[in-house]
């Protein structure tokens, strides 16, 4: 069974791609079922193994492909909290794409990539070689397109194509330093750092370096950002996707996995590439929030503050201390949760009210209620007022940056929360207090969008109130960090 | 210098010949006509290198009649090509560039 | 009797029935010894993989007065590679092919061709003798050139000329290696040859023989003559001659660097020739991504896929056949070579179905078949995934092997070569790509039934597979190999 | 005074390629081209190969020749190629001058190696036939003579392959206009039976002497060729099909034959000494006879319906 578990999750969502294929369009209640029900399966496969995991378990499946190349699943608790992220957050995401669509054409496509979405994602977090890592993260980087192009309009191609400019030569760069290194030090494998002794320092630091290109372009990092903000183009269960179950915490994870298993934190520290890096993530967080605050598109904005805010992750991963640390992986929930909660009520404006800009957003609260409160508590969770789960992370970071002696930190995240506080506060203003337009109409009367804008937003909330109690993403991240992530 | 070396470097000398000839040569059934040349410039010379020693060695002659047929065979085809090409084209000459098949009026190509 | 002669004799006489019988069943007898030479290949795999190499003394006459052939593990699954791709080929020809198609001339010489095509690569993949080799490129060149013959229009018939050139061109200097091994060597046989003591003018049989067979290979720059034969073939044909016969050539240098000769091989040379297997990368790419046709962007890339074979010869030829990572770049290649027939095949074989559905294989004709012809575009992109070089597929086990072989070596440029290359690679596959996802449709496709649109789809998945179960053809390649290393690096 | 005679020999052989290559007109170079074939099989006399003198007499001077001349003739109204620029023809030269003068080095520097001599003496009794060139192209080293005439049908359906799709169904070749009782119908009455017993000879006395299915299968050839042209017999279509099976009986027997060898006796074309003989007149008749039906359609090409001679 300890080998089997970690394949059965894995297969959870990719039998499903596969099958869904081949099913005609016309079959939605088949295609429903077989995507909801795996997508529940996966989640109690995933709670059967958090708590053995949590009771001290390891878990392993190994396939050989050639010398070196060893597919190697291994859960540890850094992949587990990722991969219970990403699947709550698949189930939700299904339910609301299946409302959003209805009976639009080709859908059996677009689940099926979805699905396949997933299982690269899947395959990533419980990924315990560098070689499985990047064999998954380029199933992401190909089952993502379609996804992104799925309008097959102009804008969608034009997407889809500035997304594979961006993440082919990501690809390139990871393959790039991933073959440096091993072909000095072998295989490496994620259990413990391998021996850099055979390598000289400048050549660390470039292979360093290529590594965050590789993962910076899913990450988003500037200036390899571009894609995303382009990206909005896709359907709104996409956006969901990309911003927060798959491929921007795809890159946020594997910058994590880079610092702490295959460098080291101590190495980062010594070769002194984590301040560099952070200063970047730092860069990064201002720029997107001072985009952001420039979007008149609603979903241009989250856009912007996607690529803000998944730099906190890579920020505290570069901070590379316990608390850093902590705030980063907790981050990588919380930031998740909200997002996902804005997306899905952008997606609901849209589809329920045709509004797409900001000024549209005039008087809707009165209207549709639900959405705009899961919006305003994703919203100010953004913004990281307290208890909500964006202060929780904010609190670690800053604590992280004193103790990594870079006070600058606290600067950094001061800044951005006032324009944080910019660029969604007036969307709450427009909501709530200012009246709406004469023709404005819209309704929420779509409780399987609505639903799960509402677990989330309530999620966000949760992780915010509970942080302090053991099964709290913020407890989890504790115990990773307890368990050997600490440098 | 024997009789061998006389043959051999004939031999060589054909090869070189027909050589130039296929390269430099516009009219294709002048190439093939310089293939053969190179051909039986090759045999030439493997059959003096095989009557070298004790005795001429079977082999080489053996090798070198299936070589002619084969020869044949290439040359039968290149003939019959050469005439449906030059009847299609207008002339018996490959243009300079490889053009894009089906479609030759077609910018597209290199 | 043995599955060695099975796989020679069976192709051959599938050919001289299909030439013998009436038309229906002479195609009916072609698709008999199809099936049959498939199963054949099986039972040789089998018995490749239980008992090692299978060897045939033919005639009982030992080298070096007869011929011997043997099936390494190498050329077992080269024999593989052609029984897959044949056997997609086939069964796309049936209709493809048909007299109502192609009209009758081309629709009898398709058949006896293929076999005889067939029969000619997988003599040459088992043949030790360098004359024999000599016959068998002969066959496969002139049944590769009537292939490109058949297309019968004015273009094709040029292509056709042009190929026959190059051909004819390389096979002598070929021969003329060979004659200045047996006058210096007094035998033909691989083995043999690779006891003997050097001779001086080995370094120009060596050199010759090669310079033949990169023509024949095309190389850059040897290669002006492939694109417009492989695009002005029947796609079934493409499929063939693009996939499998240039490997044909490509395995004879092989043989002679690393088995016949390897001691001649000078470290320069080497690097010579891993210099025009990178020119080859770039140029073809390059050529590929200015194309307007998807037949002409697909024949193309073969020009730059070929390319990356060459690159394995500095990393594990010469004084790195002794070094450990040689075993992983050695077989890196021969996993390029085989995920590659695969994936040409499949693309040759949707870009056929596209032909047939809109008539046009122009670019701006293909607008939204995704959407009619769904199956097709999936196949395409799986093989697309291959030649990328992307994971899972055989394509990247190979990138993999060998870049991180170019690593160890110190010779990093030429993982640059090939990192450039997928990059490359992913840029002139993206145009069809692309255009095939567009949503308007300009021309109302004809119906392609989902039997035809399999074959591409199986082939594809066939090249993807390889990736995934990767380890069992590793292990199965390194069966008679010279120096195999019990462990890659 | 033999080396005076092959050097004479060599110069002219010499010199008539020159003529061939760098000469102006092409028939003229065609025949010169032929003139240096039966030179050079002048010179495989001398070498004491008499079957590859044979070969190329009739199959390189010959046939190819023959080949040659009826290309020009289809060719002759199209116009005159341009010719390469001087570069292409010094740079063309240097090539050919490099090759010939490294082959020239290498039968210098060439060793004299141990060669299959001792094998090949202690196997002559169990060949089968008594000239050894015959035994290594039919039994030593049959594989190589069986793919060889493979590749003369690979050969012969590229190109009927070339066939323009609505002459598919006519006869091979121009179409004829025989005109009766002309100098060439005559000959075409004598030729045709001396031909068969030179042709069928030549077969025989390969064996043991000179010759084989191959000299004698040209043989046969010109002599339909002649009859052909002379009008006695006409040319069959594309799908006639026992002329088909004209075409791949000898390779097919071999093939058998090969199977049967590798099932009796172990190997694949193997031919037990008993038998070896019969078998090797058995195969080399059915060759012959293939031979004879693929070189003659190779020379009259693809079916030309719609256009006059």
């Amino acid at each position: 069974m300890t080998a089997a578990l970690p394949v059965l999750i894995l297969m959870t969502s990719l039998v499903p791609a596969i099958v869904t294929f081949f099913l005609p369009q016309e079959s939605h209640l088949l295609r429903n079922a077989l995507n909801l029900g795996s997508a529940v399966l996966k989640l109690a496969l995933i709670v059967a193994m958090l708590v053995a995991v949590a009771g001290g378990a390891i878990y392993e499946a190994a396939l050989p492909l050639a010398p070196g190349l060893v597919l190697l699943l291994r859960v540890d608790e850094i992949a587990l909290l990722f991969v219970s992220l990403s699947a709550t957050l698949w189930l939700l995401t299904t339910i609301y794409a299946i409302a959003y669509f209805g009976d639009k054409a080709e859908l059996s496509r677009f689940f099926g990539f979805f699905s396949l979405c997933v299982a690269a994602t899947t395959g990533l977090a419980l990924s315990g070689s560098l070689i499985s890592f990047f064999l998954f993260f380029e199933m992401l980087t190909l089952s993502t397109w379609p996804l992104v192009a799925h309008k097959q309009n102009r804008a969608s191609l034009d997407a889809a194509r500035s997304y594979l400019l961006f993440a082919l030569p990501g690809s390139a760069a990871l393959l790039w330093a991933i073959i440096w290194l091993e072909s000095t030090t072998g295989p490496v494998l994620f259990t413990d750092p391998p021996d850099l002794g055979g390598i000289d320092p400048w050549s660390q630091r470039a292979i360093f370096a290529l590594f965050i290109i590789g993962v910076g372009v899913k990450a988003a990092l500037v200036p390899l950002h571009g894609w995303l903000p382009a990206a909005m183009a896709a359907p709104a269960p996409v956006s969901a996707l990309l911003h927060a179950v798959a491929v921007v915490k795809a890159g946020a994870f594997g910058v994590i996995r880079v610092v702490y298993d295959v460098f080291g934190a101590g190495t980062v520290v010594d070769l002194g590439v984590g301040v560099p890096l952070a200063a970047l993530a730092s860069l990064t967080i201002l720029w997107g929030s001072i985009r952001a605050l420039q979007q008149d598109e609603i979903k241009k904005r989250l856009a912007f503050s996607t690529v803000s805010q998944v730099s906190y992750i890579v920020l505290g991963a570069a901070l590379a201390g316990p608390y850093a640390m902590i705030g980063g992986l907790v981050h990588l929930v919380h930031q998740g949760l909200m997002k996902i909660t804005l997306f899905f009520c952008a997606g609901i404006y849209d589809e329920r009210a045709g509004i797409k800009r900001i000024d549209g957003l005039n008087g809707l609260g009165a209207r549709m209620p639900w959405t705009s409160t899961c919006f305003s508590l994703g919203a100010m969770g953004m913004v990281g007022l307290p208890p909500l789960a964006g202060f929780v992370s904010k609190f670690y970071l800053g604590l992280g940056g004193i103790e990594a002696g870079a006070p600058w930190v606290l600067a950094v995240l001061a800044a951005s929360t006032l324009l944080n506080a910019a660029y969604f506060l007036p969307l709450l203003y427009r909501l709530w207090f200012l009246p709406p337009a004469e023709d404005a109409s819209g309704d929420e009367r779509a409780p399987a969008l609505v639903a799960p804008a509402v677990v989330t937003a309530a999620g966000s909330l949760g992780v915010g109130i509970l942080a302090a109690s053991a099964i709290s993403p913020l407890g989890w991240a504790n115990l990773i960090v307890l368990r050997g992530y600490a440098p | 210098m024997t009789g061998l070396t006389v043959f051999a470097l004939t031999g060589a000398a054909l090869v070189g010949l027909g050589f130039y000839g296929l390269l430099a040569a516009r009219h294709l059934l002048r190439r093939v006509v310089a293939f053969n040349l190179i051909g039986s410039g090759l045999f030439l010379f493997f059959g003096a290198a095989g009557a070298r020693g004790v005795g001429p060695d079977p082999v080489p002659q053996a090798l070198i009649i299936t070589g002619i047929v084969v020869a044949l065979s290439a040359t039968a085809l290149a003939v019959g090509l050469v005439v449906v090409h030059a009847r299609a084209a207008g002339h018996a000459v490959l243009p300079e560039e490889p053009e894009e098949p089906e479609e030759p009026k077609d910018e597209g190509a290199t | 009797m043995n599955a060695l002669v099975a796989v020679l004799a069976l192709p051959l006489l599938g050919a001289l029935a299909a030439v013998a019988l009436p038309p229906r069943a002479g195609v009916r007898a072609a698709l008999l010894a199809t099936a049959l030479t498939v199963a054949a290949t099986i039972w040789l795999l089998l018995a490749v993989a239980r008992r090692g190499v299978q060897g045939v003394i033919l005639g009982g006459w030992e080298p070096p007065l007869g011929i011997g052939l043997a099936a390494d593990g190498l050329g077992a699954a080269f024999i593989a590679m052609s029984a897959a791709v044949m056997g997609g080929v086939a069964l796309a020809a049936r209709q493809m092919m048909a007299p109502d198609v192609v009209g009758a001339r081309a629709a009898f010489g398709f058949w006896p061709l293929m076999l005889l095509l067939w029969a000619a690569l997988n003599a040459v993949f088992v043949s030790r003798d360098l004359f024999n080799l000599y016959v068998g490129l002969e066959l496969l060149s002139l049944a590769a050139v009537a292939l490109v013959a058949i297309g019968g229009k004015e273009a094709a018939l040029a292509a056709a000329m042009r190929y026959m050139i190059f051909a004819l061109a390389g096979s002598l200097l070929y021969l003329a290696g060979v004659v200045l091994a047996y006058a210096a060597h007094g035998t033909l046989d691989i083995g043999l040859l690779a006891a003997r003591d050097a001779a001086p003018s080995d370094g120009l049989a060596l050199a010759l023989m090669t310079a033949g067979l990169l023509a024949k290979t095309a190389i850059f720059p040897f290669h002006v003559w492939l694109p417009p034969a492989h695009a002005g073939a029947p796609a079934p044909a493409s499929a063939l001659l693009s996939g499998l016969v240039p490997k044909a050539s490509f395995l004879i240098i092989l043989r002679l660097w690393f088995e016949a000769m390897p001691d001649r091989a000078g470290f320069a040379a080497l690097m010579l020739l891993a210099g025009l297997g990178a020119g080859a990368v770039i140029w073809g790419s390059l050529q590929a991504m200015a194309q307007a046709r998807l037949k002409m962007i697909v024949a193309y890339s073969t020009v730059a896929q070929l390319g990356y074979l060459l690159l394995v010869f500095p990393i594990a030829g010469g004084d790195g056949a002794a070094q450990p990572w040689a075993a992983g770049a050695w077989t890196g290649a021969m996993f390029q070579v085989l995920s590659h027939a695969l994936a040409k095949a499949a693309m040759f074989l949707s870009a056929g179905l596209y032909l047939a559905a809109v008539g046009s294989d122009r670019l701006g004709d293909l607008r939204g078949l995704a959407r009619t012809m769904p199956m097709t575009a999936f196949a395409f992109a799986l093989a697309a995934v291959t030649l990328m070089g992307l994971p899972p597929s055989g394509g990247f086990t190979a990138k993999y092997l060998m870049m991180t072989a170019a690593f160890a070596a110190g010779q990093w440029y030429w993982a640059l070569v090939m990192a450039l290359g997928g990059l490359l690679a992913a840029a002139y596959l993206y145009r069809p790509m692309a255009v095939l996802f567009a949503r308007e449709s300009l021309i109302a496709p004809r119906p392609v039934t989902r039997a035809a649109q399999a074959v591409p789809l199986v082939l594809a998945g066939a090249s993807i597979l390889l990736g995934v179960f990767s380890a069992p053809p590793f292990e199965f390649m390194q069966i008679g190999r010279p120096d195999a290393a019990e462990e890659g690096l | 005074m033999s080396l005076a005679l092959d050097l004479a020999l060599c110069a002219l052989i010499l010199g008539v390629a020159l003529a061939t290559v760098a000469g102006s007109g092409l028939f003229r170079a065609i025949v010169f081209f032929i003139v240096y074939g039966l030179l050079v099989a002048v010179g495989w006399v001398r070498l004491g190969a008499i079957d590859v003198a044979l070969a190329e007499a009739a199959i390189g001077a010959g046939l190819t020749g023959v080949l040659l001349l009826a290309a020009h003739g289809r060719l002759r109204r199209l116009g005159t190629a341009r010719d390469a620029s001087h570069g292409a023809h010094l740079l063309s030269a240097l090539a050919g001058a490099a090759l010939a003068a490294a082959l020239a080095w290498a039968w210098f520097v060439l060793p004299l190696p141990e060669r299959p001599g001792p094998e090949l003496a202690a196997a002559m009794p169990r060949a089968g036939v008594e000239n050894p060139v015959t035994a290594v192209l039919l039994n030593f080293r049959a594989w190589d003579t069986l793919l060889e005439s493979i590749v003369l049908l690979a050969a012969l359906i590229g190109l009927w392959m070339l066939t323009r799709e609505r002459d598919w169904s006519g006869r091979l070749g121009l179409p004829q206009h025989s005109r009766a009782g002309g100098v060439l119908a005559s000959f075409g009455r004598v030729l045709p039976p001396v031909g068969l017993l030179i042709g069928v000879w030549l077969v025989w006395a390969g064996a043991d002497r000179h010759g084989g299915a191959f000299q004698g299968g040209t043989v046969l050839a010109a002599v339909g060729l002649v009859a052909a042209m002379a009008g006695l017999v006409r040319p069959p279509r594309i799908g006639a099909r026992l002329w088909h099976v004209a075409l791949m009986i000898g390779p097919a027997v071999f093939v058998l034959a090969g199977l049967a060898g590798a099932i009796l006796a172990g190997e694949f074309l193997t031919l037990p000494p008993p038998i070896a003989k019969p078998a090797i007149l058995t195969i080399e008749i059915a060759l012959t006879a293939s031979i004879a039906a693929t070189l003659a359609f190779l020379v009259l090409g693809p079916p030309e319906e719609g256009r006059a001679p």
